[in-house]
């Protein structure tokens, strides 16, 4: 069954090709059935795919399977084709397996939209592109998937096209993503050229084989990480993450918490020799990734609405991961990366439900106490808070843990202070989150008071199981404190990541390390029990202690103001400015300008006829005369 | 005998009187006949170079001339005549449609 | 000789026109049909060109020679692989031009199919001489047709903007004309023998000087056709004032004439002065990537918006023709056809737009999505083929051309790279304001969905940018030998044809066939 | 005698052709030109042509000047119409004509006394003049007649039209 797993992203392909085309004439039911029926289909074969793959030895990894040559001009060459190796298994496991819990879930919290068929076939196409963007042998194909992902993106985002906010963030997401895009494209070109192969195989030959020099392995890779930061939402590019939560909830958990946004993190993986060689860039991606972590953080601590809230983690995670694969651990930052699909997608499901009992309402302001109304909800939610807050025992606590204990082995101190910062910064934030949503005295509108509910089995019950797993998922990788075998995560994808990067450190130190994890999370979560449980004016009165920070922190730093007064607003006006003055009056006014010279020049040479017979007569005589005149001398 | 050249001479006499009189008189009557006299100059000095020549061709040129102008006559007249009657006068200042 | 297939596809629109002017005025209906059977059957017939194209031979196929006015002056036809599409593409679109001009021309509809049928004529002509006189003569004859559909069928300053379209591209075609006649009478000097034919012409070694002069005609006449920063005001104003199917074609295949000039005429004939002006082409050609792609993005008019991005489109276009290598050349002639297709078919999404509402502009414009579901995906795809999204023909284009100029220089890349953001912006941000967002009047509230015509012409261009982006093999394989063989012929012609004689050139097969006929000469005596 | 009956000829020629340039009625126009024309046609045979002198006597001084006549009549200006008024004009075109004779004249100088005499051997005869006209002249010929009638037809369709009116 293992050699089928190539059918692994064409099923929910076929599935879109499907909808696309006969959703019109398709019943409701159909629909749903189809479209989840289609992800689980792909679970299956990906989970079928695992299992073979564990019988496989390393050395015959990874399984390819080329379909047909896609692209083929000169050098330039691209082949259709999928390989299986341990990290695009899991990838595709996470992809497909939180995937169908979503679209389960989407059948519940969208049924009454009138775009439902759209929707799913919106969200399969993403299953799709995803899929082929974990799965591709080759990067020319992987850039397939990041596109085709990003254009779900922004389908999915700008899904409730009337509202204009939401078709503005779409945009803004595809836009920014091309912007990084470019670059990636860029390093595409100088792989292509200078390695001849976008194999990932060939690469990772090239690389091995010393083919490749440091300076060049750090161009490839800073302009592929300009690539992720666009798609990951990293520093510089990350502003269109937060304002794509105009999109359907289920989206954001799905795209912009557990599968999409963590390309970036997929991509570094799969290109970790190219980094490790440079060096600088995996420098980079590690301080970019630990100073988006506390960036985004400290913004999320001020926001009111619930899914901005999550949105900023979700960045200051994918920084962690980020962290984690700019120290060379790899595998910790891919460890990472499976378990947050799990957390933070509940978190977001979670969020929807809320949502959903609310009629839409998003602002914390107007909520509190509600955990005695939504009894599966509430502890799903905790869960999830729990987990990612790095409480012990929570998969959220391994995998955040095993990235920080890495960066503080790999001797990057500053970046483990910047992670254990964003780490009491997160348990904070989450808690704020727990305590105004679930706990406190009743905030909300009357209306929405009065349609207050639980919400139906088809969504409580993906939030159960991703629980369970926010829960457990962790267990797979256990702290090497307890065992050189615990960690079987990182034992699986040892034939992708070279071993013996992860340097050791002594028994002693990791407890340590790991103690003051725990104490920094414990302690986020008591600071955020006194502000809003004890004392629940503490904050006014620290924000008018400090009103200049809040509000630069509340406005997100003005970022957004400032992108579009250097960029955006420049080249918008500039653009109006040329046209006005040089396209049309310089280009343009040339072209009339010559016409216009060339009729009134006409204008001025007919005044030479007078409409006088004896004046043309004497025209042609004074000729004759010259003419005879010029014959004789 | 008589020199071939003061046929020559007269034709060329005749040539330039022609375009006198065409600049000079205003109705287009007249200047019509004044280029009959221009035609009628070359005439002759197609004649005599033929008689120069000792050819006949220049002689049928004549013949054509002759002929051509003839048509010409008919047809200009009676342009001159429709002009007439639509403006009623023949004075060319009276005629300058073509204007620029 | 066999099958004069090229004739067949050439002359049959002008067939179709002959008969269409015996059809009584009042029988519109008779009228389009007519002229759609006859594109159809143009259609398939062209078909057959794909499938016994031998991709394996850089030489002209399908080859028809006759004498024709003497003088060198022959009726010379014949494709290679670089031509073949362009034929293809002509023969695709109109049929679908036809189509999507069925109930949008009411008035004069038989002169106005006439003009269509002609002008295909006149265009295929074009991309199937082999001879520069008879060259000359399409190219010249496909203007008038183009006159007369924007002239008559157009908008409101239809005038200035025929006008300002003919006289520029006249502009060009003459100083072609001049070159043309300058290569006539240099190779006739140098050989003796009167030819237009073009694989004569190829056999010349130019100085260099001269090169610069005749390149300059030449790439003059192409370069606004196509059309190259600064000459491309014209486009903006014939798309804005043409009728749909005029604009499809315009931007489909009339555009193409310039780069396929340039490929065909100016790189082969004259690759010295090539060299000289390369810097400055390519820098025109990455200011109108650029330049198009800004000016694109603040158009109100959202036919001029989609103007000013084929200047940006064919910017990118020229530039990877300047890159002079493999993939940049089968990028550029493969993105000629994507976009054909994708600005082709964005051209008829806002013929759909103004047959319903009478008015193009952006602002008038909103929320159209939630009225016309089916026309919203065939303008996001249309729209995603044009932004160059992998999986859609616009992206293997793209990266070719890109990858090409890429290869040979580096910085141009870095420039031209930005097209793919820009055209990300402009593009979507035309398709939010006028599709997306609550819906601006009431008069957007009554537009129909597509209609069964509608979408019968938009599914063969959706399938073929699905086609095109998947399974590109199809098309490249048969440019690879076409496009080497070119190559070849502007990097190493001095190793395959040497002699120069006192400025004066005289291509070394044409000496000995000379002398031999002096000799001949000599013996009759 | 030949001397003698060229210059009659030559004067009374050029001098009727100065009287219609002085006269101002234009049926005196019409007649001097016919004087001046008949001359020509002396001149003619005095050049060995008797066939065009007939020609030139029939055809112009009879045919096209009776035309003239015609439209001088039908146009009937009571007073004659005065000359050029604009000075400059005249004496710009005259002096223009006088340079134009005296370049002419310049223009042949060196053939004054090459180009031989009247007299000598008979040429033209109009039998050989005919031969000619139907043999080497055959096409011109014919497309004259064509001509003709075009403009016969012409002549008549332009005044007709006018006449209607």
């Amino acid at each position: 069954m293992t050699e089928y797993f190539w059918l692994i992203p064409f099923i929910p392909g076929a599935s879109t090709l499907v909808l696309a085309v006969f959703g019109k004439w398709l019943p409701k039911k159909y629909v749903s059935y189809q479209a989840c029926l289609s992800v689980l289909a792909s679970f299956v074969i990906s989970v079928v795919s695992f299992l073979g793959l564990l019988k496989v030895s390393p050395e015959n990894l990874p399984l390819v399977k080329t379909l047909f040559g896609w692209i083929i001009s000169g050098v330039f060459s691209a082949n259709l084709s999928f390989q299986l190796d341990p990290l695009s298994t899991i990838m595709a496991l996470v992809v497909t397996g939180v995937g169908f819990l979503i679209h389960v879930y989407s059948v519940g919290y969208m049924a009454h939209d009138k775009g439902y068929t759209r929707y799913f076939t919106y969200l399969n196409l993403f299953t799709f592109a995803m899929l082929i963007l974990v799965m591709a042998s080759n990067i020319v194909l992987m850039f397939v998937g990041w596109e085709g992902v990003g254009l779900c993106s922004y389908l999915l985002i700008g899904f409730w096209f009337e509202k204009d906010s939401a078709a503005s963030a779409g945009k803004k997401a595809f836009i920014v993503n091309r912007i990084g895009d470019a670059a990636f494209i860029l390093g595409i070109f100088f792989i292509l050229i200078n390695l001849g192969s976008g194999e990932f195989r060939a690469i990772n030959e090239a690389i091995g084989g010393g083919l490749v020099s440091q300076g060049l392995a750090t161009l490839i890779a800073l302009l592929l990480f300009v690539g992720a930061t666009g798609k990951s939402a990293q520093i510089p590019l990350y502003v269109w993450l937060p304002d794509a939560m105009e999109g359907p909830t289920p989206v954001s958990a799905l795209i912009h918490a557990a599968t999409m946004v963590t390309a970036g993190v997929y991509m570094v993986s799969r290109m970790n020799l190219l980094f490790t060689l440079s060096g600088v860039a995996a420098q980079v991606v590690a301080l970019v990734g630990a100073l988006t972590a506390i960036y985004a953080a400290t913004m999320a601590l001020t926001q009111n609405d619930i899914k901005r809230v999550l949105a900023y983690s979700t960045i200051s995670q994918i920084g962690y991961m980020f962290i984690g694969c700019g120290v060379g651990a790899y595998a910790a930052g891919m460890f990472h990366l499976y378990t947050h699909a799990f957390f933070k997608s509940l978190l977001f499901l979670a969020a929807g439900s809320v949502m959903h009992a609310l009629s839409g309402e998003l602002d914390m302001r107007k909520m509190g106490g509600l955990r005695k109304y939504l009894p599966l909800t509430y502890p799903t939610f905790l869960i999830g808070a729990i987990a990612i807050a790095g409480v012990p025992f929570l998969s959220g606590f391994f995998s955040k843990d095993a990235i920080l204990t890495q960066a503080f082995a790999q001797r990057q101190y500053f970046i483990w202070a910047l992670g254990i910062m964003g780490a009491v910064l997160t348990a904070f934030y989450m808690f704020r989150l727990i305590f105004l949503t679930f706990f406190g005295q009743e905030r909300l509108d009357a209306q929405a008071r009065a349609h207050l509910h639980e919400s139906p089995r088809v969504m409580t019950l993906p939030l159960v199981i991703l629980a369970f797993f926010s829960v457990l998922a962790g267990y797979v990788g256990l702290p090497v404190v307890l065992g050189e075998k615990a960690n079987l995560f990182t034992r699986f994808l040892e034939p992708v990541f070279q071993p013996g990067h992860e340097a050791g450190l002594t028994m002693s130190m990791e407890w340590l390390l790991i103690l003051i994890s725990v104490a920094v999370a414990l302690c986020g979560i008591y600071i955020a029990y006194l502000f809003y449980l004890k004392s629940p004016h503490s904050p006014h009165r620290l924000v008018s202690r400090f009103p200049r920070v809040y509000k630069l922190l509340y406005n997100k730093y003005y970022v957004d103001e400032i992108y579009n007064a250097v960029f955006v607003n420049p080249t918008v006006k500039g653009s109006e400015a040329v046209y006005d003055n040089f396209d049309l009056k310089v280009i343009d006014g040339t072209i009339n300008g010559t016409a216009a010279a060339t009729g009134f020049t006409g204008k001025a040479l007919s005044l030479f006829q007078s409409g006088l017979v004896k004046d043309y007569a004497l025209a042609l005589l004074l000729g004759v005369i010259l003419f005879l005149g010029y014959l004789l001398l | 005998m008589i020199p071939i050249s003061y046929f020559f001479v007269l034709s060329i006499v005749l040539f330039a009187l022609g375009i006198l009189a065409f600049f000079i008189k205003r109705d287009l009557i007249t200047m019509f006949m004044a280029v009959e006299i221009m035609l009628n100059a070359a005439n002759l000095a197609f004649i005599a170079l033929a008689k120069a020549a000792g050819s006949l061709h220049g002689q049928v040129i004549v013949f054509f001339i002759i002929t051509v102008a003839a048509a010409e006559a008919a047809v200009g007249l009676a342009i001159i005549l429709l002009v007439f009657r639509q403006k009623k006068s023949i004075k060319t200042e009276d005629m300058r449609l073509m204007k620029g | 000789m066999s099958f004069p297939i090229l004739s067949v596809v050439t002359f049959l629109p002008l067939l179709g026109a002959i008969l269409l002017i015996f059809i009584p005025a009042p029988k519109k209906n008779v009228q389009r049909g007519l002229a759609l059977a006859f594109t159809f059957v143009v259609f398939f017939v062209s078909l057959a060109l794909y499938f016994q194209f031998d991709s394996t031979t850089p030489e002209p196929q399908f080859v028809e020679k006759a004498a024709w006015l003497g003088y060198g002056i022959n009726y010379h036809m014949g494709i290679d692989g670089i031509s073949l599409f362009l034929v293809l593409l002509t023969t695709f679109l109109f049929p679908i031009a036809v189509l999507s001009s069925w109930t949008y021309i009411q008035k004069r509809v038989k002169e106005y199919l006439l003009f269509m049928l002609l002008l295909e004529t006149g265009i295929l002509g074009v991309f199937v001489s082999l001879n520069l006189f008879l060259f000359y003569v399409f190219w010249e004859a496909m203007l008038i047709p183009m006159y007369f559909l924007i002239g008559v069928w157009g908008g409101p300053r239809r005038i200035y903007a025929t006008l300002k379209f003919v006289l520029m591209t006249m502009f060009g075609s003459l100083l072609m004309l001049v070159s043309i006649f300058v290569l006539y009478s240099l190779y006739y000097k140098a050989t003796g023998v009167y030819s237009f034919n073009i694989f004569d012409y190829y056999k010349m070694i130019l100085n260099p000087q001269v090169q610069g002069w005749l390149f300059l005609g030449f790439g003059l006449a192409f370069a606004i056709k196509v059309p190259m920063f600064p000459f491309h005001t014209w486009l903006p104003d014939a798309h804005v004032e043409a009728p749909t199917a005029g604009s499809v074609i315009l931007a489909a295949v009339l555009l193409k004439m310039g780069t396929y000039g340039f490929l065909r005429f100016a790189l082969p004939l004259f690759p010295d002065a090539l060299m000289k002006f390369l810097p400055l082409l390519a820098v025109l050609s990455i200011i109108g990537i650029i330049y198009g792609g800004l000016m694109a993005l603040i158009q109100k008019d959202i036919k001029s918006l989609v103007a000013y991005s084929s200047v940006s489109h064919m910017g990118l276009i020229m530039l990877a023709v300047f890159s002079l290598n493999l993939e940049g050349i089968e990028g550029a002639i493969y993105q000629m056809l994507n976009h054909g297709l994708s600005t082709g078919a964005l051209f008829l999404i806002v013929g759909i737009l103004y047959e319903r509402s009478h008015t193009r502009l952006i602002k008038d414009f909103g929320g159209v999505a939630s009225q016309m579901p089916v026309f919203t995906a065939f303008f996001l795809v249309c729209m995603l083929s044009s932004v160059g999204l992998p999986g859609l023909n616009g992206f293997v284009g793209e990266i070719l051309c890109l990858f090409g100029v890429f290869q040979s220089h580096k910085i141009y890349a870095y420039l031209a790279i930005t097209t793919v953001i820009l055209a990300a912006a402009y593009l979507l941000w035309m398709y939010q304001r006028v599709m997306h967002g609550p819906v601006k009047n009431e008069k957007i509230l009554s537009f129909k969905d597509m209609n069964g015509r509608e979408i019968a012409y938009f599914v063969p261009i959706i399938i073929m940018m699905f086609w095109m982006g998947v399974y590109p093999q199809s098309f490249l394989r048969k440019m690879d030998t076409s496009v080497n063989h070119l190559l070849k012929r502007v990097r190493n012609r001095e190793k395959v044809f040497v002699r120069e004689v006192e400025n004066r050139v005289i291509p070394w097969e044409q000496i000995v066939p000379k002398k031999r006929a002096a000799e001949e000469k000599k013996g009759d005596e | 005698m030949a001397a003698f009956l060229f210059f009659l000829l030559a004067v009374t020629c050029v001098g009727s052709v100065l009287a219609m340039i002085i006269s101002r009625n234009q049926a005196h126009n019409a007649l001097f030109l016919v004087l001046a024309f008949t001359c020509l046609g002396g001149l003619f045979g005095l050049l060995d042509a008797p066939f065009i002198a007939a020609v030139q006597i029939i055809i112009y001084a009879g045919a096209i000047m009776v035309l003239f006549i015609f439209v001088v009549m039908m146009v009937n200006l009571r007073q004659g119409i005065t000359r050029e008024k604009k000075k400059w004009t005249l004496f710009f075109s005259g002096g223009l004509a006088i340079v134009l004779l005296v370049e002419l004249i310049l223009a042949i100088r060196g053939t004054f006394f090459a180009l031989g005499r009247t007299g000598g051997e008979k040429t033209g005869t109009p039998t050989e003049l005919g031969r000619l006209l139907f043999t080497d002249y055959l096409y011109p010929f014919e497309i004259t007649s064509v001509l003709i009638i075009a403009a016969l037809v012409g002549a008549i369709v332009l005044v007709k039209k006018g006449a209607k009116e």
